[in-house]
């Protein structure tokens, strides 16, 4: 697969006919599972990640517990059939790291003090996969832990833009992603309008890099939005069922 | 085990001794059973979801160019792994499958493979070259019954399997031609005995305070069983439940057919 | 190996000259070993098959210990060399399973609840390996419990049935096994007259299964008379001993 | 957390947010960094010793002929390890690579990989054999700061890297022929924040006190960044730190390619 | 170690010091030595059961075909394994074998591979191709001194191993074309140091109590030696375990020789 | 690479001009490394081994500990780059043997019976590998352990000694060990002079052992004096620093 063989970009659309600053289309599910304490399943164009939380909980092993705060462990695990080259199941390099950075997002906004020497684990599951993963993995992950009833300051929402034939765009997908010269997905805490995760590989200036940087970050305040009416709509069928 | 526990068991027991079930279920009545077909069909050359009351399995089917056996150097390969994933249980760890998750592997695995359902033969590619069927069983929620669920997902995401492409030597990602070749319907069905009591599709409590588990995997004839559980059978319980086997094996097999 | 090429049964007779309803020959030998509390060793057609049992002992991890009753552990392991294509040392998908149903056979009779807290282990190993090792393990297993002094309900003889060229057979040998149509092994508690393990593959209609599964409990009944016969003379050899 | 590293914390904290480093170092200022190549040379293709402040960790090169990648078989393969070896910490375990090292492994690799440093183009042999470049990252002594000694062990040491000569199929060990084709220089530079505060390449005792890191690869373009640590940045602060990185990466490439 | 073990520890080298074992053998006698030959001979392609004392190891041959190192393209290959089984001792885990399985298996290794036993130069089959010779050790019973029980068992196995048919690249399982080449027969034999004694073929008691252990295993010369424990050995400690080593070899090599 | 290539030894001299009694060159550095309680660094022809120890500290896990004394733990670990085919990361059979071997001599000098139940690592590692390895190591480790002030009752010296080309030579060089017909690696307690460490592997006659035996004796003497000296100029530098 050369990278010249295909147009990302032609007059100006991409090549799902997205504009520069589109997202793809995103649908957030609220409690979805019902042995996980809180959960959430979202698609993100052709992505379906599904995220379950356990805890607080007694933490094993026990040299991990700490008298001052809860411990959170996240596992985010890629199905053997979520990509076309079927994956070996268990964890790669790559989950590993994942799992760090995204463990490290959720405890920046979890109020991990109120539950000391606990364990909180978030598990995401990614059942289909065509980029962005991390970022719908962990937008997933902030809504299961509210679902869940767990105290957070914020949510999590997140994003990545790249840089696609020349161009800064939103949200790459998978030829994108492939193809193009960077990707840039990062977290946000949205009340602070701070960055909590950030990633970066490819080439990139420092003046696209803060236009991308930017783009995401606006990308993420509309996830933002999703999550929270999601969340709103989740409650409200609370009361009907009650 | 706590007190709670062996309390909880005792209720059970003595409402199925009663005729009873808690979720109002006859003793041979599965739970709602949803199977969506396809459910992660951007990437999977098959996949099937099935719910079945509080148990959510999803199975994707990969399918490779590979290496056939020796002993069997015409035949395609079919391999079948469970993970029980942690999301789908507070008593499921990460790491390499257990006792259980074999287990349901393993009971899956016998009724697709002695019934023949996948025709084997035909993946035959080129010497020493032949498709390789990978079937991946995904417990997302554990809500009892896992063998019966898996089972139920596995078949119907192979009997809806595409064939890549495979053109000089490579598969082309994406790209399909034709369907596996899948020639009959193997459905595992999982009945307990608690008390002297023969129920079908136990609920995660039924399974707990089951004495015996048997699986009876059918198509027209009886291709794999298992009994499961530190309790005892008796004939008769093992004929009642080849015969609710057979009964909603057929039942459960004209909805897959049907998808 | 082609199905056809083996004419499995010829003249009413099997390949090792059996009936039908024949078993293979079988030794049973008590008190094999120095070092397990218990142990058996049997020999069962080409199979040779050892059993040792270590316990009640402390348990170990601590989260498996159960206050009303003790945790029976039980490992099968084949050789490398108990078959022809040697086998990789470690446990397999197949062992892990056996293992499982057998423990659960043998909780069904061991007095666990005597021993509260503790860990009873046995440890079933092919030395031979041809067909029915199940059996052989389990047959062995619950003897040298027996010779450990651990009480019991009563013995796990075992046994399989399978049909072969369209007959319903009794104790399946290797050639038997892998060319024939179907194969069921169980295990019986002998007084309750109850089925405590039992596994089938291979194609049967419901009629071949109740002769099939009346042919293997009666065998089980036989190796059941073996195993009491064994024991028995183990204990007078002990008191010609002392 | 006990309450002595509380208040060791704290007291980082005010010394920095008082303009402070405890080693007396400016925000802006490395800590001394010795670069030594061909340390293990006898053996090795490659290899680099970098002494940075306490923090001392060795990059061996190893060379071997492989299979490509499929989707890229016309070129070399490169592949990273690191072993964060317990001689290095009290706090480091033997066994398999945990979160922290993979971290390490895969920062270092996006940098390179991403700037293409490496000619992987160059290292075709023959339909399906090229050389597969192993970079073994061994930590030695662990001061702080893992990423940029790392970083700059490896491509000090892949600069330096002799091709073993390859005659008749075979790798002939301890005969050379030209060196490794490395076409640029990435350098990883990581900053941490401390209260309002960037200062560039922590020692542990910054890194224990830090909220937020920020590892920025360069050359003339960004190639690779990584945000650690649960806390969080402005944009601002992720800026300064580029203007940093940028800065410091270009004195640290000078030395690496003057060695 | 708890106060029981210490004075048990204590009596036995009381005791020796006496001049006594508590099986009121003499220092330089080995327990009784049972070696039954073709134990499993049914499946394995050579196998040899030793009793020695109350220790009980099996070994089993198995002959594949497969690839040479590429150090000896014309050398057949041999791989020795030992697994402490957990039936054979109360001390023994499930699980990867540890440092007292692989010293076992190492110390077997070197006595045979050192003396040439195995003419691998004869078990070439055709470029790429050679036999492969495991060797697995299998403890069933631990009475003491595995590494003379699981070495004797070994080289008996071998001496007996027949070689499976190869036709048309392929091994014929059940059928056999002549002898494994061995043309030699090497026995390790060893000793313990307890006080200022040293006596062969220690018991479980006696490898407890002992300060230092020596292997040497023999054929016409010297082939391996292991010292073990955490005591230190004179030089005529080490000298009278190589003659009594040496002494004993020749005649257990005898007794294998004349199977 | 046959046997009969390389002449190991022409005119008495061996291939790197050595006399069959002569040691390769030795450079001890101890005190090389920060975090580690206590390090030394040997160069030893072209080895080149670092030693590290940690400890006395808490043992995990529990079952490990001894109320009577000390566990000392050792891990000989080969990096992948210290030989020129890459060895895979991790421990392989021949690490785990001479790990245990090396745990067990030092064992014999350090005074374990003051820190009870504690745990004292020592971790070995080659950075660059030809020939004699274990021995540099355990030379290494025991200058480590006094460098780290721990209480032992002599240091560990070792040496090797082997017959190359019929003649019995002191401390194998790569090639010697390679194509040589036999190696004798040993460690002695000096102050007692008894072996603590000896392994073999090769052809020898009795008498060859013996002169092999003292030639490599002889040989770890040298060793010895070489790493007082080096712990004396370490306190030196100390007091200097001071």
């Amino acid at each position: 697969m050369a990278k010249d063989d295909v147009e990302l970009i032609k007059n100006g659309k991409r090549l799902d006919g997205r504009k520069f600053d589109d997202l793809r289309k995103i649908k957030i599910e609220v409690g979805v599972l019902k042995r996980a304490v809180g959960s959430a399943y979202v698609e993100w164009g052709k992505n379906k990640v599904m995220a379950g939380v356990y805890g607080p909980r007694e933490l094993h092993p026990k040299y991990l517990r700490d008298p001052t705060k809860a411990h959170l462990r996240c596992i985010y695990n890629l199905a053997p059939f979520s990509v076309e080259d079927r994956k070996r199941p268990g964890p790669d390099r790559r989950s590993v790291e994942i799992s760090k950075v995204s463990a490290e997002a959720l405890s920046s906004v979890v109020m991990l003090e109120k539950y000391p020497n606990a364990g909180i684990d978030v598990f995401i599951e990614v059942l289909q996969a065509d980029a962005g993963t991390r970022c719908v993995g962990l937008t997933a992950a902030s809504v299961a832990l509210a679902d869940a009833g767990i105290p957070m300051r914020d949510l999590v929402p997140a994003c990545a833009a790249g840089k696609v034939s020349g161009e800064i765009v939103l949200d790459l997908m998978k030829e994108e992603d492939n193809l193009g010269e960077c990707d840039l997905p990062l977290a946000i805490i949205p009340r602070k309008k701070e960055i909590v995760l950030l990633q970066m590989d490819g080439k990139l200036t420092k003046d696209e890099f803060k236009k991308a940087c930017g783009l995401a970050v606006d990308g993420a305040m509309k996830v933002y939005e999703m999550q929270k009416e999601a969340l709103l709509s989740s409650i409200n069928n609370v009361r009907i069922e009650e | 085990m706590d007190i709670e526990a062996c309390l909880r068991k005792d209720y059970i027991t003595n409402q199925v001794n009663d005729g009873k079930r808690l979720d109002g279920r006859k003793f041979d009545e599965y739970r709602d059973m949803e199977i969506e077909k396809d459910y992660v069909g951007e990437k999977a050359c098959g996949s099937a979801l099935v719910r079945l009351g509080d148990t959510r399995i999803l199975v994707g089917i990969s399918l490779n160019v590979g290496e056939p056996y020796p002993d069997a150097p015409e035949s395609g390969v079919m391999t079948i792994s469970t993970e029980l994933r942690p999301i789908a249980s507070p008593n499921f760890e990460t790491g390499p499958p257990g006792g259980e998750a074999i287990e349901v592997a393993r009971v899956v695995d016998r009724g697709i493979r002695e019934s023949n359902a996948i025709e084997t033969e035909k993946l035959f590619i080129e010497e020493n070259k032949v498709w390789i069927v990978f079937v991946d069983i995904h417990a997302l929620d554990h809500g009892g019954n896992l063998i019966d669920a898996s089972g139920v997902a596995a078949i119907a995401a192979l009997v809806n399997t595409r064939m890549p492409k495979y053109e000089d030597d490579q598969v082309i990602r994406g790209e399909w031609k034709g369907k596996l070749p899948v020639k009959c319907t193997p459905v595992p069905c999982t009945s307990v005995k608690i008390g002297d009591n023969i129920l079908i599709d136990p609920s995660m409590d039924e399974e707990y305070a089951m004495d015996a588990r048997l699986t009876v995997t059918t198509t027209d004839m009886m291709n794999a069983m298992q009994k499961g559980g530190q309790g005892t059978l008796k004939e008769e319980d093992i004929l009642s439940a080849v015969d609710l086997s057979f009964e909603k094996g057929k039942e459960i097999r004209k909805v897959i057919e049907s998808l």
